[in-house]
Parts: structure tokens; C-alpha cells; sequence
């Protein structure tokens, strides 16, 4: 059952701390978490510092939009980083209940990697390959489904001329290696590493796709839309100050990635994805109709439903 | 006329209760999908085809895992009762084997078989074999000396024992040790199926896991509606006659 | 009552069982248990031998060595002067509980042995099992399963199935101890009738000293811990018997007082 | 004294083949770690008290859902043995929901549920008590009518009958389908927790699935080990001395 | 063997259970089975009457109406001039099957009906039950599972159960189907014995007319389809009286003549 901290419309008070439960990808895509964690983490929170005191940012760390989607909706997760797709997914199969898009996070920095061995040229080679995704429904996933889809094959869920397969990122790599894989359309650093350690080519660059964004669940901004106003402003901050100062920003990364993955990623290797993502706050409505259209070419959704609710968080905000 | 008229008020009932409950609004539609959406799913679903490949996979992964798991089961259940030293050696290592549920293999199976068929059947055969290994062992420890002795005064032996005594006379332990280990071949079975990606064909559990990668809780109840309807027949055409079937034969309640 | 009757058994014309200083000792996990001590008897051809004697005195296992299921500890048992080493299917054993296979229904269970008899054909087999079968009075219940027979049908059908491959040597271990009295004295009658026809060699355990009686051209008369035959009385009523006469009564009682007084004094060799 | 040395032979051959295996080096270590490495993961965990911990979440998590699932088998059992109309419906459900294997809840348990203790315990739940449903319904079903009928001559009625005579007559039957119970329980947990990450606690499962996150075959190995011992230790603590102790007092085999 | 005996029971000082004009049919799924037809009869107080008939011919659909556990569907049963509406602490029945309790040991078996019966105490139930035990030659197994018991001892174990109570009445359901010959001596004498201690009155049904004959005042021959008392045999013989006696062998041949009779002859009324 969700946790209500405090009743609906009532201030936060100091006398009970509010909790923003907070969503982020262990991703570079997902920069804004990977920094606002980490500063979280050694204790100067950037949103802790811009929300006031009371309030209290916990940080829980999903791998992909569906599950971290699955969290908002069941009442687990309050504000979270993730793709447009699995968003706009959770708004429409719940009616436009239940999901609100606050700001735009990040652009680009996702991709079609083929293998370098030139079994793929061109669209139609795609034929009987296996492509992989990370996850169903994600956005790399959709996008993946139209362009095949576009190129005049017919895909199913579970099969069809191309097999699209939802596969987590290392195993992607792992089976890239092993040239169990034909294709790859993943998000940096992935991209990178595919070209880097599996001689894999960069066929489709996506440099200017949305890839990840903020979203908050609308009970949250219905019954707080000061501290949703607050947040999204700390948010439009926030990517003033990694756009700013990108050394920094890269060294809060790879802090975090490390903490969370307990694996290192090397500075050069975030050196070569860092220059495929813009980040940016801003959002663009038509952006998301084509999502609504690609989505319901690829069969994911049925209805086009209502987008009038998605993208209005100046409306709830102020509301 | 009564009993089926109660059973048919009961589920009707039970539709439109959860029908008024999905539109009643209190609960979003991805969290309670209403009835006519789950049916809706179902029709599609079994138009485009994607069930019917899908419950093929998945059958012929359940048919050729458990067959392997009783090839590798049945003989070992007959050595460790017939042999003490494999039941103080092998009979542990199985006993161990078959409390730990055989998900748990499905990381070692990925990085031994990769995302591929034998994964998937490694896990079924060690969620079934040691069952049947361990009703085997059961069934042939219990039958009553007399069967054999009988048999042996009437001239039986070697072969002619083991065909024509020992393996009808444990057959109804087998039997039940056979259903208990699909039962568990079906649970890892489908766990595997919800949790892991595999390259070579989407089953069931696939199509669970993908309906709840979209939010599509039409798909989750519609295809568990149908994992419900494939493990009942399985029970219903293969297990129930043939318990049946002992039982009357037998006439035991084993 | 005062010394071994062993010696004093009388063999008939033609010997067809011998047992011979027999003993023999169990060995459980932490117990020795002597069964039988130093038996000797004989039974002629075509003679039926009652055993009586109270519970563990150790009737099955003599009857078990005869059969070949066990082997003695000493001494030796041997029919028709050979050496038994094994079971064969010229001794068939009855077992006090039928022993029937449920998994066949009741004329398989007739064909079990015949199966194994070399020189059978398929029909012939059929044939003679349906023989046994009407014998018993049971060729309606050919298809019937084992577990549908009351306790005295099981008994006629495991009757049936020790007759069918046609034994020399039929050994009878307390087959109609679970019976009611109607449906034994009804086995009595078969019984006796099967064994004038054919004249098989019987040799049948019980505890009931009225069936023994009835039945036996001999009982012999166990004693326990450890077995030992005590005595011996040869039966000369004229056959059918009726197991409610009166001379049967009288006989049956002077056996009761023996068997009481062995087990009173269970040392007085 | 010749048995227990055969299976010390056998074992320390085991481990003896799997070190010589391992350290021959065809094998990368991510595919097969040393025993020797499994075996100082396990004191390193248990040491830092990590398996101690995750033992005790995951432990705590089955009981109290192997209890609930009791407390909700045990009373429909009765219902659906007592009343042909319960039978006829709520007995059909309980068939159906017993052959779905309880991963498939988990998705919905999820959005249900969140990312909480509540929705493990559901799927336990649903793992558990269809199970004991039927057993305790069947065990009902099954007792000799003499019972009852030799009871009431003596005077029994009502409340007496049912704990003096159903409870204990129904015993050797329950306690199987609540072993069997515990069987899916655990299975399904396990299955929950090596594919969801909950927030409220890492069991053993979670570490399972950690150490195959991080490609640390031999944390697989070691935790797989641990379950079994406790798979063993649940079974050999609670239910074979229930068993044993119904078998010698009821002098059943069921 | 011309006309319904019923009418010629002479009843004794004092009636105890009275049957009058009963009759019950058995309604199953397609047929309908008619068990009793018609049967009256009484039992005096103190009276010991054995019911005798063959297989399936109502006896123990009769004592289960006298006990209370089925109900007539014409006519009535009364015991001590009140109608039966129900079993009845007064009227203990002992079942072809032991019917003991697994879960409970001996002690706790022959307890069970005590823990029923008001104003005792815990010590005063545990006195009474051993004090029963001991009356079966049961004491050193008070604390014995059942499954632990032979056959016998369970028949005895059920015995001291159904007399703990101390009822007035003591229906017998073929109680000693089961047993062999030896036991089944032993617990006539000790029946007999309780019986003339304690002067119970005992409906007894068996098909061994032997043993209706050693025990019974009165034998009442049944016949079936459906069942009806057909004669009545007063037993004279003085007590103790031994199965083997002689004139015990008489009239159990009576009986048993005028039984084959009923049958082969069912509907001459
Ligand atoms: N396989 C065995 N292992 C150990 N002891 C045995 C075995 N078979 C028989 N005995 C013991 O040998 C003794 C004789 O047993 P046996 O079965 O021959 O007696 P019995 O006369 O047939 O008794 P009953 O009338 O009860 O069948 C008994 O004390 C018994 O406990
Ligand atoms: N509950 C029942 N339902 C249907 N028929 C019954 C039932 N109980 C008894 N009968 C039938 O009523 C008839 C009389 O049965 P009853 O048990 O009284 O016979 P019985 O004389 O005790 O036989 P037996 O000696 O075999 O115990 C039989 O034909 C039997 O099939
Ligand atoms: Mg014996
Ligand atoms: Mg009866």
C-alpha cells in the first residue's frame, strides 16, 4: 500500500521530515541521479540544499523504466530519471491517472551498434538477425521496433522477421562478443563499449532523441506542488551546472557508477559518450506523440488516449 | 440441477463483482484491469497466434526437460535402492539437490549454457530428476518382500523379476513421485521463463513477463489464465487418468 | 511328552520330503533368534502334513526351507532325494496373506507362473488357467482386479495359482488364517477334493488345531523358542471330514491339551 | 563403519575432481570457481554476517507467509470438505490457483504491493495455501466414518468431535500437504527473491542474485549452498519428526 | 420355518430394548436396497442375544438402529420403554473393526468415552480405565500405541472402551470377525465372565453360529433380502460352556441346518 507521509495538501513541516522517495538508472544516460546521489552521499545533497529543511531525499537505484514504472505506480517511488517510453506507457495504461512528466533530462546518447564483421550493411540485411534491447517497452526498445518496422519487417512480442530480444546490458555485451548477437540498440555507455570492445559500428546514432527524463507520480505533485515546483526548479539547476561544468560532473559519475556497480568506468571511456548526450530541461510535446505513434506502430499500445495531462507540470504545478 | 446452477451463480458472480470493482475507478487500470480487457487480450491474442506459439515452446521445454529429468532420475532412484553405497553417496548429494529449488541454477545455467535452450532445460531437469530419483528409491524400498517371493517360487528371475514384479509393484509411488516432480518442473519452469530472456523462443513466461514490462496487466491475467488452463489439462489428461487408473487397478491410495 | 518324536516319525512308502537335523538361527542387528533346532521329519508322496503350534515357533520357516527361500544353518532338506538349493516351480508356496499381484487382474495372476513355464503356448496357458480357475469355483471373476475379491476369493485364487503349473509339492502357510469360518469350511471342501484328485504332496502350517484335524493325514505338533517338532498324531477319519463332527471334536481336543502342555512346559524334551 | 568411510571417500572425491577441474584451467573461473574459493566466500560472509542476516530476512519471510498461507488453507480445507457448495466453487479456484505456479503473481504482487515485504509474503501466500487447501480437504474427506460413528456412541458432539476426532483422525494427511506446501513455498520465494529486489531486505535469494550481478560465481555457489542447508535444516528439523512422529503413533505411511 | 417368528418371542420379566414393526430401506444413487422388513423383537434385561444370518441380511443395520445411529422408516425402536432419537452414552457398540483411535494410545482410547461422561474426575477416569485394562488383561500396555496391538488385543482394547462407561447396554458388531481361533476363545471367556459380573445386556451379532451358541441366551437366525428374523433358539447349555463340547456342536448344527434352510428357501415366510 502506498505511504502517505502526510495528509493530502498539508504543508511540510520540520516536526516531520518529508521523504522524497527518488528513482535513478545506474546509467550515464541518468547523469542528474548519478550526480545528485553522489553529492547526496557525501552529505551535500543538491536537492536536499534547494527543497529546505525537512526534507529528505532517499535514493533507490532501478536498471530498467518498466520496473522503476511498476514502483511510481504502485505507490513505492515518488520523483524518478527514466525514458520517455515507459512513461508515457504507465500515463496511458493508467488513464492519464497516475504519471506526470516534470522536466526533460537528458538527449541522445543512444544507438543501433551492428556488428563490425559487415553481416549488416544496410536495413534490409536485418532479415532472420537477432537484435537486442534492454528491456521491453524501454525506449531504445520502441524506437529499436519502428525503425525495424519502418524498414518493412513485421515484428511481434515474441518474434517475427527480426528477433528482438530484451536483454540486460553486460549480457548484451557478453553475447555481442560471442557474435550471438547481430545488432545492439542500447544507451552510452554500452554504445561506446560495444564499438570499443566488441568492434561493433555505430549504424543509427539517435543524437537527438529524448533518452531520459523526469517524471513524478501524480499523487505526489497533487498533494505537494510546491515542493514539485521546487524540485523541478533544483532539477533545471542541476543541468545548468553539469552542462557547466562537465569535469566535475564526470567525476560524480564515475564516483557513483563505482558505489552502485562497484565496477570502475574508465574516464576515457566517459570521455568518448559524454559528447553523444545533451543535457537539457526542456521538454517537447510533439516528442511525445511521436512516441504515441511509434509505440502503437510497434503494437505496444492500442489507443493514442489522452497527452493533454503528461506534459503540464507548470498546470499541476501551480494548480 | 442444483450444484452446477450454485457453481455458475458463484463465478458469475465473481466476474461481475471484479467487473464493478475495475469500474468502480477506486483503482487504476494497470493495477485492476477489468475483466472484458483480460478477455479482449485473450481473443487477440489467439488470433495473432502469439499464445499458441508461445504455450509451444513452452510445451515442448516442459515435454523434453521432463522426459530428460526422469531419464536421469529413474535410474538413479533404482541404484540408490538397490545399492547402499550409492544411496549413502549419490541418495545425499539428491536429497541435498532437491530441496534447493531449482531457480537458483539459473545463473549458473545461463553462464554454462548462455540464453539458450539447454538452460532452460537444465533447470527443468533439476527441478524434476530428483524427485523421481528419490520416489524411485521410495517405491522400490517399499515393495513387500512377498511380491518377490512369491514371484521366485513360481520361477521368476533376473529380468522377468524387475519387469514383471518390481517395476509395476512401485509403480503408484513412482507414479506420485512423477507428478510431484512436474509439479515442480512447471514452477521452475515458469520462473525461469518470467525472469530470464532466452534467444531461442519466447514461452508463456515470456509472454507474463512482457505484458508486465508494459504495463499490460490484461496480458499478466490473460496469460496466467492460460498458464492455469495448461496446468490443469497437463493434471486432467496426463496425471489424474493414470492416478486414476492405478488406483482402480491397485486398488491402493498411493 | 517325554522325549523327542523326531526319530519316531514313521516314513511312508516313497519319501518325497526329507528335512534332516535342521536348525537355523536369525541374526538380527544386535539378537540371535534361534528358529528351529535340530528337526527331522518326512513326508511321503502324495501325503498331507499338518504343522501346528503356537505364534514364532517357527512353522514358516521350516516351511520357507522346504520351499528354498531360506537355507538351514545345519542339516539339510531335500525332496525327492535331491538337495533344495533354490525355490522350484515343482514346490509352490501358498502365503498366509493371498500374495496375489494387484497389477494383474485375477486370471493374470493365475498366468503368472504358467508364463514361465517353458513349452506353453499362449492358449494352452489360457487354457489351463481357466481350468484352475473353474476349479475354484471363480471363472466369472477372470477379469475381475485383486482387490475387488473378498479374503476367501483371494485365497481361492492364490489357490488356483499355486495349483495351475501343476506342482508335485503344494506348501501351504496359514492360507486361510484370515478367513471367516463359512468361507473356510467351504476351502476345506476344495481343498481336500483338489489333493484326492490329483494328489499333490501338501504340507500346511496353521495354528488352528480343528483345520489341522480336519485336513491332515499327520500333525505334527511345534513347540518354540527354539522350534522343535514335540509330537506327532496320524488322523485316520474317513474323508470328507465335517469339521463339526464329533470324533474330529474329540481329536482336536487331545491335540489342544498337547500343544497346551508344551507350551506350560515348553523344556520337557 | 565400512558405509560412513565409502561416503567420505566419495565426498572428498568430489571435491578432489571439482578443485583438479577447476584449477586445470579449461574453464574460465567465472564458469567454474574453486571449492576453495567457495568455501572462503562462505567464511568471509559468514564472518561479515551476511548470510546471517539474509538467512534471517529470508527466514522471517517464509514463516510468516507460510503461516498466513495456513491460516487461509486450513479454514477453506474445512469449508470446501464440509460444504458441496463451497466445494463446487471455491474449490475449483483453489484447483486452478494451486497448478499457476506463484511466480506468475509476481508482477501483479508488485504493482499491488509495491516493492514491499507485502508482496513476497503475497506470493508466498499463494504458493502455500492452495496446497494445504486440498490436503486438509482431502485429509478431511478421507476419514474412516467409523471414527465419527464409534465417537458419537460414546457421547462426542459438535466442537469435541472436531478436536478429538477430525483434527487428529485428518493429521497424517495435512501434515503431508503442508510439507508439500513448505516445497512451493520455498520455491517460490526463492524464485521472488533472486529476480525482484524488494526494499525492505536482501534475502538469500538477493544475495544469490547479487553475486551473479557482479559475476562472483563463487557467491553463487556458496549461497546455493547455504539454501540447500536450509532447505535441509527445514526439513529435517520440522517436518521429518512431525512424519516420523505421525507415522509411529498413527502406524500409517502416509 | 412356516411363519414369522416374530410374534413368538416371549419376552422376559423385564424388556430392555424393544423393536417393533421396523423396517429401513437404503436409498443409493439409482437403487434402492431393502435391509429390515417388518422385524420385531425384545431383549430382556440382562439378556445375552446373539443374531445369526448370513452376509448382508440387516444385523448390523439393526444394531445400528437400536444404537442409535440410524433411524427406522416405519415402526420404532425404544430401549427402556423410550423411543431411540440418538446414540446414547447407555448404549455402548463395539464395531467389527476395532474403530480405536490411532492418535490416541490404549489408556487414552478407553478414556475417551469417560472424558465424556459428567462428575468424574481426572484420577477417578484414569482409575476406572486401568481398572478395565486390567479386566482385558491389558495393563502393561496402557501406554501402547494401537497399530502396536495384535489383532486380538485391539478387539480387547475396544472391549474395556465400551464397557469403561459402564453402560447398561452393549451392542456387538461381529467382534471377533477378525481374530484366530485361540484369541477368539480367550475373549469368549472373558465376555462370559464380564457379562455374569456385571449383568450387562448384549445384542450380539455374528454369522458363526459356534460362537452365537457359546455365548447367547437367545439365537436369532436371520435371513436376508430383505432381512427378517426367521427363528429363535433358546440356549440352555450351563456356563461356562466350551466351544468344543459336544453338545455346544449339536445345537450350533441345528442352527446352522435351519440357516442353510432360509437360505436356499428365502421366501418361505
Ligand atoms: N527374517 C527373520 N529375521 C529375524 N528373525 C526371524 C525372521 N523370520 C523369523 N524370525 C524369527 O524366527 C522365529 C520363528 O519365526 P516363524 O515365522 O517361522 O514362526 P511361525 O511359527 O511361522 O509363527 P506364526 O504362527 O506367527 O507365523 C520367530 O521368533 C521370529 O521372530
Ligand atoms: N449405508 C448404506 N447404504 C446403502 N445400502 C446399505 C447401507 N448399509 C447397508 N446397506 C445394505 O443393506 C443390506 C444389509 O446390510 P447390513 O450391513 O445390515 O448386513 P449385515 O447382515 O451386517 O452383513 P454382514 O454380515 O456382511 O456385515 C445390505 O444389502 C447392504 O448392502
Ligand atoms: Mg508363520
Ligand atoms: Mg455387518
Amino acid at each position: 500500500a502506498p505511504k502517505d507521509d502526510a495528509a493530502p495538501g498539508a504543508p511540510a513541516t520540520a516536526a516531520a521530515p518529508v521523504v522524497i522517495r527518488f528513482g535513478h538508472f545506474p546509467n550515464v544516460t541518468h547523469a542528474h541521479g548519478l550526480v545528485a546521489h553522489s553529492l547526496t552521499r557525501e552529505g551535500r545533497g543538491w536537492f536536499e540544499e534547494r527543497l529546505g529543511p525537512g526534507v529528505k531525499v532517499e535514493w533507490f537505484i532501478y536498471n530498467a523504466g518498466p520496473s522503476a514504472m511498476e514502483a511510481l505506480l504502485s505507490g513505492s517511488l515518488d520523483v524518478t530519471y527514466v525514458g520517455p517510453n515507459p512513461a508515457l506507457n504507465a500515463h496511458l495504461k493508467s488513464k492519464g491517472e497516475d504519471v506526470r512528466v516534470l522536466a526533460g533530462a537528458t538527449l541522445g546518447g543512444a544507438g543501433l551498434v551492428v556488428q563490425g564483421d559487415g553481416r549488416i550493411k544496410e536495413p534490409r540485411d536485418f532479415r532472420g538477425k537477432k537484435v537486442a534491447t534492454p528491456q521491453l517497452g524501454n525506449t531504445q526498445d520502441v524506437a529499436c521496433r519502428a525503425w525495424l518496422k519502418d524498414a518493412g519487417f513485421e515484428i511481434t512480442q515474441t518474434g517475427g522477421d527480426v528477433s528482438v530480444l530484451a536483454t540486460q546490458n553486460p549480457d548484451q555485451l557478453a553475447l555481442f562478443q560471442k557474435g550471438d548477437l547481430d545488432a545492439v540498440w542500447t544507451v552510452e555507455p554500452w554504445v561506446s563499449r560495444l564499438e570499443r570492445e566488441a568492434n561493433g559500428k555505430l549504424l543509427v546514432p539517435e543524437p537527438d532523441a529524448m533518452t531520459t527524463i523526469l517524471v513524478a507520480s501524480a499523487k505526489f505533485t497533487k498533494e505537494r506542488p510546491e515542493l514539485a515546483r521546487k524540485l523541478t526548479d533544483a532539477h533545471r539547476a542541476l543541468t545548468e551546472w553539469i552542462v557547466a561544468t562537465p569535469a566535475d560532473a564526470k567525476r560524480l559519475v564515475r564516483a557513483e557508477l563505482l558505489a552502485e556497480t562497484r565496477q570502475e568506468m574508465s574516464a576515457d571511456l566517459l570521455d568518448h559518450c559524454w559528447p553523444r548526450m545533451t543535457f537539457t530541461s526542456a521538454i517537447r510535446l510533439e516528442d511525445f506523440t511521436a512516441f504515441v505513434k511509434k509505440a502503437q506502430s510497434v503494437g505496444y499500445l492500442r489507443d493514442a488516449g489522452e497527452l493533454s495531462r503528461l506534459v503540464a507540470p507548470g498546470k499541476d504545478v501551480a494548480r | 440441477m442444483k450444484r452446477p446452477l450454485i457453481a455458475a451463480v458463484f463465478f458469475a458472480g465473481l466476474l461481475a463483482a471484479w467487473h464493478l470493482l475495475a469500474a468502480s475507478g477506486r483503482w487504476s487500470p494497470v493495477l485492476l484491469p477489468a475483466p472484458l480487457d483480460v478477455a479482449s487480450y485473450l481473443v487477440r491474442a489467439a488470433a495473432d497466434g502469439s499464445l499458441a506459439a508461445a504455450a509451444l515452446v513452452t510445451g515442448r521445454r516442459l515435454a523434453v526437460g521432463y522426459l530428460l529429468g526422469i531419464g536421469l532420475g529413474l535410474p538413479l532412484g533404482c541404484l540408490t535402492s538397490r545399492f547402499r553405497s550409492c544411496s549413502d553417496t549419490l541418495g545425499v548429494v539428491a536429497l541435498g539437490l532437491q530441496t534447493l529449488p531449482s531457480v537458483c541454477w539459473v545463473p549458473l545455467a545461463l553462464l554454462w549454457f548462455g540464453q539458450t535452450e539447454g538452460a532452460m532445460l537444465f533447470v527443468v531437469v533439476m527441478g524434476t530428476s530428483w524427485s523421481i530419483q528419490i520416489a524411485t528409491d521410495d517405491g522400490l524400498r517399499s515393495i513387500p518382500p512377498i511380491y518377490q517371493r512369491a514371484a521366485r517360487t513360481m520361477g521368476s528371475r533376473g529380468l522377468h523379476t524387475v519387469l514383471h514384479v518390481l517395476v509395476p509393484a512401485s509403480l503408484p509411488v513412482v507414479l506420485s513421485g512423477m507428478k510431484q516432480g512436474w509439479a515442480f518442473a512447471w514452477r521452475s519452469l515458469m520462473a525461469a521463463e518470467i525472469f530470464v530472456t532466452i534467444l531461442s523462443g519466447s514461452g508463456l513466461g515470456h509472454l507474463l513477463h512482457y505484458g508486465r514490462e508494459l504495463l499490460a496487466m490484461d496480458q499478466v491475467l490473460g496469460v496466467m489464465f492460460v498458464i492455469v488452463v495448461v496446468g490443469l489439462a497437463a493434471d486432467k489428461i496426463v496425471f489424474s487418468p493414470a492416478e486414476r487408473w492405478v488406483r482402480r487397478r491397485w486398488g491402493t491410495d498411493a | 511328552m517325554t522325549e523327542p518324536v523326531a526319530a519316531k516319525i514313521s516314513a511312508t512308502d516313497a519319501v518325497k520330503i526329507a528335512v534332516e537335523h535342521v536348525s537355523k538361527t536369525f541374526r538380527g542387528g544386535t539378537r540371535e533368534v534361534p528358529a528351529l533346532s535340530d528337526v527331522s521329519l518326512t513326508v511321503g508322496d502324495g501325503e498331507f502334513v499338518c504343522l501346528v503350534g503356537p505364534s514364532g515357533c517357527g512353522k514358516s520357516t521350516l516351511l520357507n526351507l522346504i520351499a528354498g527361500l531360506e537355507f538351514p544353518d545345519t542339516g539339510q532338506v531335500s525332496v525327492d532325494g535331491q538337495r533344495v538349493t533354490g525355490p522350484g516351480r515343482d514346490r509352490m508356496v501358498m502365503f498366509q496373506e493371498a500374495a496375489l499381484f494387484p497389477w494383474r487382474n485375477v486370471i493374470g495372476n493365475v498366468l503368472f507362473g504358467l508364463e514361465l513355464k517353458p513349452n506353453l503356448d499362449a492358449a494352452a496357458r489360457r487354457e489351463t488357467a481357466e481350468f484352475y480357475l473353474r476349479m475354484v469355483g471363480l471363472e466369472s471373476f477372470r477379469d475381475a482386479f485383486v482387490h475387488e475379491l473378498s479374503g476367501g476369493m483371494k485365497q481361492r485364487v492364490a489357490l488356483a495359482r499355486a495349483l495351475a503349473p501343476n506342482p508335485r509339492v503344494l506348501l501351504m502357510d496359514e492360507p486361510f488364517g484370515a478367513l471367516d469360518a463359512l468361507t473356510r469350511e467351504q476351502l476345506y471342501q476344495d481343498l481336500q477334493r483338489i489333493w484326492q484328485e490329483r494328489r499333490k504332496t501338501i504340507v500346511f502350517v496353521t495354528h488352528n488345531v480343528r483345520e489341522a484335524v480336519c485336513l491332515g493325514d499327520r500333525v505334527l505338533v511345534f513347540s518354540p523358542h527354539p522350534g522343535r517338532v514335540r509330537e506327532e498324531f496320524r488322523i485316520d477319519l474317513p474323508r470328507p471330514r465335517d469339521l463339526n463332527g464329533v470324533d474330529l471334536a474329540r481329536r482336536a481336543g487331545e491335540i489342544t491339551q498337547a500343544l497346551k502342555a508344551h507350551l506350560a512346559n515348553p523344556d520337557a524334551a
